[in-house]
């Protein structure tokens, strides 16, 4: 580890920064980090295969198996940095991109297809990993993450809640109300934004006319931007949040600056509103090449290890897929359960009939 | 049993229900040391504390979002909306998460939230103030709709309401907050989905709940001089319908009469006549008639009179339903 | 006489307000640079600005209440909501401010906003990208509410509903922005609140709009070879009905079938059942019915197809009818 | 004009004051003005006139004349000071409680009275006096007035816009997506907030944990307090944020520190929630009293003028009084009237069949 100052001389000052984009450690007054080997590696690894999770996912789109997909390409260390920070009780809500994060959490990627197949609104018990449901009505997660965190608050529970959402949500009513409940209620919660630059065709500057962290002071809780492409930083910085939100030190806003690599999602053309010579920009920053220069400079890893992280990636990749594929189609029961939990007269009857017209269609059929 | 006003009996059953599970909590902008603007949470913060009876910042799609939230930890909120005017910046929060998270976790996120919303008209108030919003949440599926027009049911209601494990619409009717009923405080009610007949006849169906239930009972005893013996059905619960006591009463009356104070455009009332038009065909003697509000925002409080159907609007659509 | 697509005639239309107006504005999410997620308004900053072709936050209700500032200096802004079921945080600025602020200033205020929501399934979409949200803004006095369901009406609705002073919801079926079709530039539309007959027959009447209207002469067709002389409404406006062209038919076919992609119960068809119902009591050989969504959230893409109205049921709701 | 030090020892330190309660002017570097006797005494006369008003409303309420009303007692510094800061071309959006920048636009208040006494929704023209409708869902205004902002910009005129709202509405969504749309365009606006330090039975508290005006810093542009008891303070903050926003630089939030004197309404009882000491601390900081005592003290005025001005006021009130009597009563027709611009077929039948089924009745009772 050296003391360098920061070599990405383009980032804004006031970003917190561990490993610049060369793969050189730099020190942070508040936010330093020891990471054993073991760990650093084992951050890699989970980088190397959420990117090629997503690429798989990518591919299983384009060929027509998933109706949709929203790739975290560029937002890797973001999501497994602060995904890596976060313990066993500690909640997680996301909004649609999080797969880095619900990796970190356990969930099986093959369930965070089921949306983008078409096969269920989400469908994994939120509960199991404490990891919530995606949510794609832009912001109103962040409400449900203080709402969960005031819960956890009255429970006295050795636990905080962490909720995702990007640059453009920030301009939502219910994102900026969630700040006032928990800045009120001293709510155990961090406000996680990956501030990936664009939301769909709309560059920042259509949101805010100021670094998005500073909002939280205006609020009356720390905001705090961080390098969202450093994995280390973000794992830092974010398990100081959090730590100190169960402490009862209140919310704090994270604003992690990344940079959404690939198209918004797999219908969107981002040729139309912005020029390649950002993404170029953007590439020299990755991720991922900043850990493998910081392992190997280091001699932390050898090329065998790289070549053994590639490997298992491949094997995932190509397990997601024929899973992805095995993903059975919903009956048309799934119309009409979990619509309520108890016993609901209209639902009943709809389905009755509705069964009843399949089974006359089909007697229809075969005479 | 015990003399209560509706607003008191709501005030009983949460009480109830807040010492029967430690889960349960109230929500909503002065709902603590006001005991809210009607006083229907009177006393409950001084009795369970701050942090189960909170007064939230003003906001209302916040109290559905965090509320959201608690539920999702395994609390029960009960959360008020000051009045009916003021549910809509919360429409977003109840209609795409409140409604469809449940579903879209395949049963396992239940989200027993009940939103109380004191609704209608009548009390002489400003704009926003007297509004029926019914109709944009029985249209939500996902959602189930109650509604409650006397103190027995209420007290027994609200706590049926909160043990449900489904988000709930819970309306008040605020013009009937003061009236006064004897109240048994340990009789069990009606199970939540069911409608009560609250007057027999043979005549005519009114169908009614909230608020007009009343109307409707004072129009059915003015008609009994003119010899026509009105039956009345109250509701209650909007979202599932009691279907089988309304088709039993319609296809024995063979005329019916739906009352709401919502606009009758597109209003609730559109589907009880439309459903009751389809199940009842042959039984019926007059098409379903409808009263209710006009298609025009609800006027200031000295035009309201004209609004708000009243007994004798009821009646001429009784009589237009004999007309033919 | 042009080929255009469904969603280039609202382009056209939206052009040709602009130029004609340099007081209308458009507005929404990625309308700009991007054109719209469905390139609906492709080209208009290049060509009027982003003084006119305004990028905005990411925020509904936010839009919203802006075009009604703007409206209130003299503009007239055409809002877009990306999709249906985002227009939910805007529920509260259409319902409270949008629908009431002229009635609330006697007239004095007008407010020219149009809000265009593409509508609908059918495209095997996410959730919230198929919702039929148009009970919410029927029921909601002071709004006007439109659905266009083919290229040539589009391209003059869209026109007439920039120049109608009163706000108006319009609705535009997403699956059929790229159904294309002969548009005249010159020849004017119907009026805005009328009715058009897109199909006529004698044996059952089907009311539809927006994306159903295609199913519906589908299905027209396919019953033409048993023998089944099938007329079809397009209804164009939901509020105001054109109840004139509705009754004559009704009347005239004895049977009546509504179809909606939105859920039926508390659904727009509901209204129109219950008004039929009363209007055409005794022309009716059969009650009206209904067919659309079912009371569920709308469900993962892979089972719209068994949710959404297609051409089989449709037709078996027919043979209801004619069973009656 | 004395240069001493503010006395109002418990006010905030970041408050701007120009006039202590005590009545002794105090300078402010950035905020001074210069007023002629004669706007000083017209400052009076406002502050005592719209006072007045008021009273005489609350008397109206108690006697069943009106349905309802919001008084702003002790707000009136706040009002008379910010209305008075507007030119003819400015616009205003207010609450429900702005009946003292009612009368600085030139709005007849009877014509105030309507909404309260439920003759109308409000009814006056927007546009006679810049003056827009009472508002009352919270906080809903704030995007009207960015919004109208915007095409000021568009129109290039010399105007600026500003909104009133209280504490309570800083919490609701649209007053914040409001701070985005005027900060993201720059937006010709000022915010002003008065926080009464209640929104109906809530303390401040539940709604901020740090000083109100700081919320703007989050947003990118400038927040101030002002004392809001302190009409010349008030005057000068805002023609400053006015000015400013003419010539394009954005928009200012202006808090007006204040307190509700009297009940949220007069359906209200603020007995059941506060403690009197609280309201008898505030009526030292009197906006009236205040100016009195420094027109008094400076001999700018003598009994004869207070006298006057206070037979002016009874003679208003009088004539608000009269006039709030012979308010007409709305027909039926105003049902249906005004809710669209253009005919409506539904709302003619609706007319139509209402008058019918009028007429038949009155036929019924006749016979
Ligand atoms: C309430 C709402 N409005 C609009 C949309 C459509 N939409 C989906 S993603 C998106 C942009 C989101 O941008 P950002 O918050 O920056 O997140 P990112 O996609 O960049 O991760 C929009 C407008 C939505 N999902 N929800
Ligand atoms: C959206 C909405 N929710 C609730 C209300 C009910 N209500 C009326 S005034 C008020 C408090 C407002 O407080 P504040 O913004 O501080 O203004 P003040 O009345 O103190 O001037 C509330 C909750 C409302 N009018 N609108
Ligand atoms: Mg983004
Ligand atoms: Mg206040």
């Amino acid at each position: 580890m050296t003391a360098e100052a920061p070599r990405g001389a383009d980032a804004p000052p006031e970003l917190i920064q561990l490993l610049t984009p060369e793969g050189e450690r730099v020190e942070h007054p508040d936010y330093d980090i020891e990471l054993t080997t073991e760990e650093v590696r084992s951050l890699y690894r989970d980088l190397v295969l959420v990117r090629r999770i997503d690429l798989e996912a990518v591919a299983l789109q384009r060929q027509g198996e998933l109706g949709l997909w929203a790739s975290l390409l560029g937002q890797e260390a973001a999501q497994i940095g602060s995904g890596r920070a976060l313990t066993d009780a500690d909640m997680a809500f996301p909004t649609y991109r999080e797969h880095g994060v619900a990796w970190c959490r356990g969930v099986d990627p093959v369930k965070l297809l089921g949306l983008f197949r078409g096969v269920n609104h989400g469908g994994w018990d939120p509960y199991e990993h404490n990891f919530h449901l995606y949510t794609i009505v832009i912001g109103s997660q962040a409400l449900h993450a203080v709402g969960y965190a005031m819960g956890v608050q009255r429970d006295g529970a050795d636990a905080a809640t962490i909720v995702y959402f990007g640059d453009g949500a920030t301009s939502q009513g219910d994102v900026n109300e969630s700040f006032i409940w928990a800045s009120v209620f001293n709510a155990p919660v961090v406000f996680f934004c990956q501030n990936n630059q664009w939301a769909i065709s709309e560059p920042l500057e259509k949101q805010t006319r100021i670094p998005l962290y500073k909002r939280a002071s205006g609020f009356g809780f720390p905001g705090i931007r961080v390098d969202g492409n450093d994995v280390f930083a973000c794992l830092a910085v974010t398990r100081k949040a959090l730590a100190d939100a169960r402490n009862g030190q209140g919310p704090t806003m994270i604003e992690a600056f990344t940079y959404r690599m690939g198209a918004h999602t797999t219908s969107d053309d981002p040729t139309r509103y912005r020029v390649a010579d950002e993404l170029e920009a953007w590439k020299l920053k990755d991720p991922i090449e900043r850990v493998k220069a910081y392992l190997f400079k280091n001699q932390l890893a050898d090329q065998e290890f790289f070549d053994k992280v590639d490997a298992e990636a491949d094997a995932l990749g190509k397990d997601v897929r024929r899973r992805c594929l095995e993903l059975p189609d919903p009956g048309p029961e799934a119309l009409f359960d979990h619509v309520y939990g108890a016993p609901h007269a209209l639902v009943d009857e709809e389905r009755e009939q509705y069964f009843a017209y399949l089974a006359g269609f089909e007697a229809g059929a075969e005479r | 049993m015990t003399t209560l006003t509706l607003g008191k009996a709501i005030n009983e059953g949460l009480r109830r229900a807040m010492e029967e599970d430690p889960k349960v909590l109230v929500m909503g902008e002065d709902v603590g040391k006001l005991g809210g603007v009607f006083r229907v949470t009177d006393g409950l913060q001084k009795d369970f504390g701050e942090d189960r009876v909170i007064d939230t910042p003003l906001a209302e799609s916040g109290i559905i979002g965090t509320a959201i939230g608690l539920a999702l930890r395994g609390y029960r909120p009960v959360c008020e909306i000051q009045f009916d005017g003021f549910v809509f910046p919360a429409a977003d929060q109840i209609i795409t998460q409140l409604a469809k998270m449940p579903l879209r976790s395949l049963g396992a996120v239940k989200l027993p939230v009940v939103v109380r919303i004191p609704c209608g008209g009548g009390i002489g108030a400003v704009e926003h103030h007297s509004e029926s919003p019914e109709a944009y949440f029985t249209h939500t599926a996902g959602l189930r709709v109650m509604a409650c027009s006397n103190p027995a049911d209420a007290y027994t209601m609200i706590q049926d309401a909160i043990r449900c494990d489904d988000p709930i619409i819970f309306f008040e009717p605020k013009r009937r907050y003061w009236d006064k009923a004897e109240v048994d405080l340990t009789a069990p009610g009606l199970p939540l989905d069911r409608a009560r007949t609250v007057r027999h006849g043979d005549d005519v169906t009114l169908l009614a709940y909230g608020p007009m239930v009343k109307t409707c009972l004072a129009a059915a005893t003015a008609a009994e001089g003119e010899g026509r013996n009105i039956e009345v059905i109250d509701l209650r619960s909007l979202n599932p319908l009691d279907m089988g006591v309304i088709t039993e009463s319609v296809q024995r009356t063979g005329r019916c009469v739906v009352v709401h104070e919502a606009p009758v455009f597109s209003g609730f009332g559109a589907e009880l006549a439309a459903r009751i038009s389809e199940r009842c065909f042959y039984h019926l003697e007059a098409p379903v008639l409808r009263v209710g509000g006009f298609s025009t925002p609800y006027p200031p409080s000295r035009l309201e009179d004209h609004y708000l159907p009243d007994l004798d609007r009821v009646l001429d659509a009784v009589d237009r339903a004999f007309a033919y």
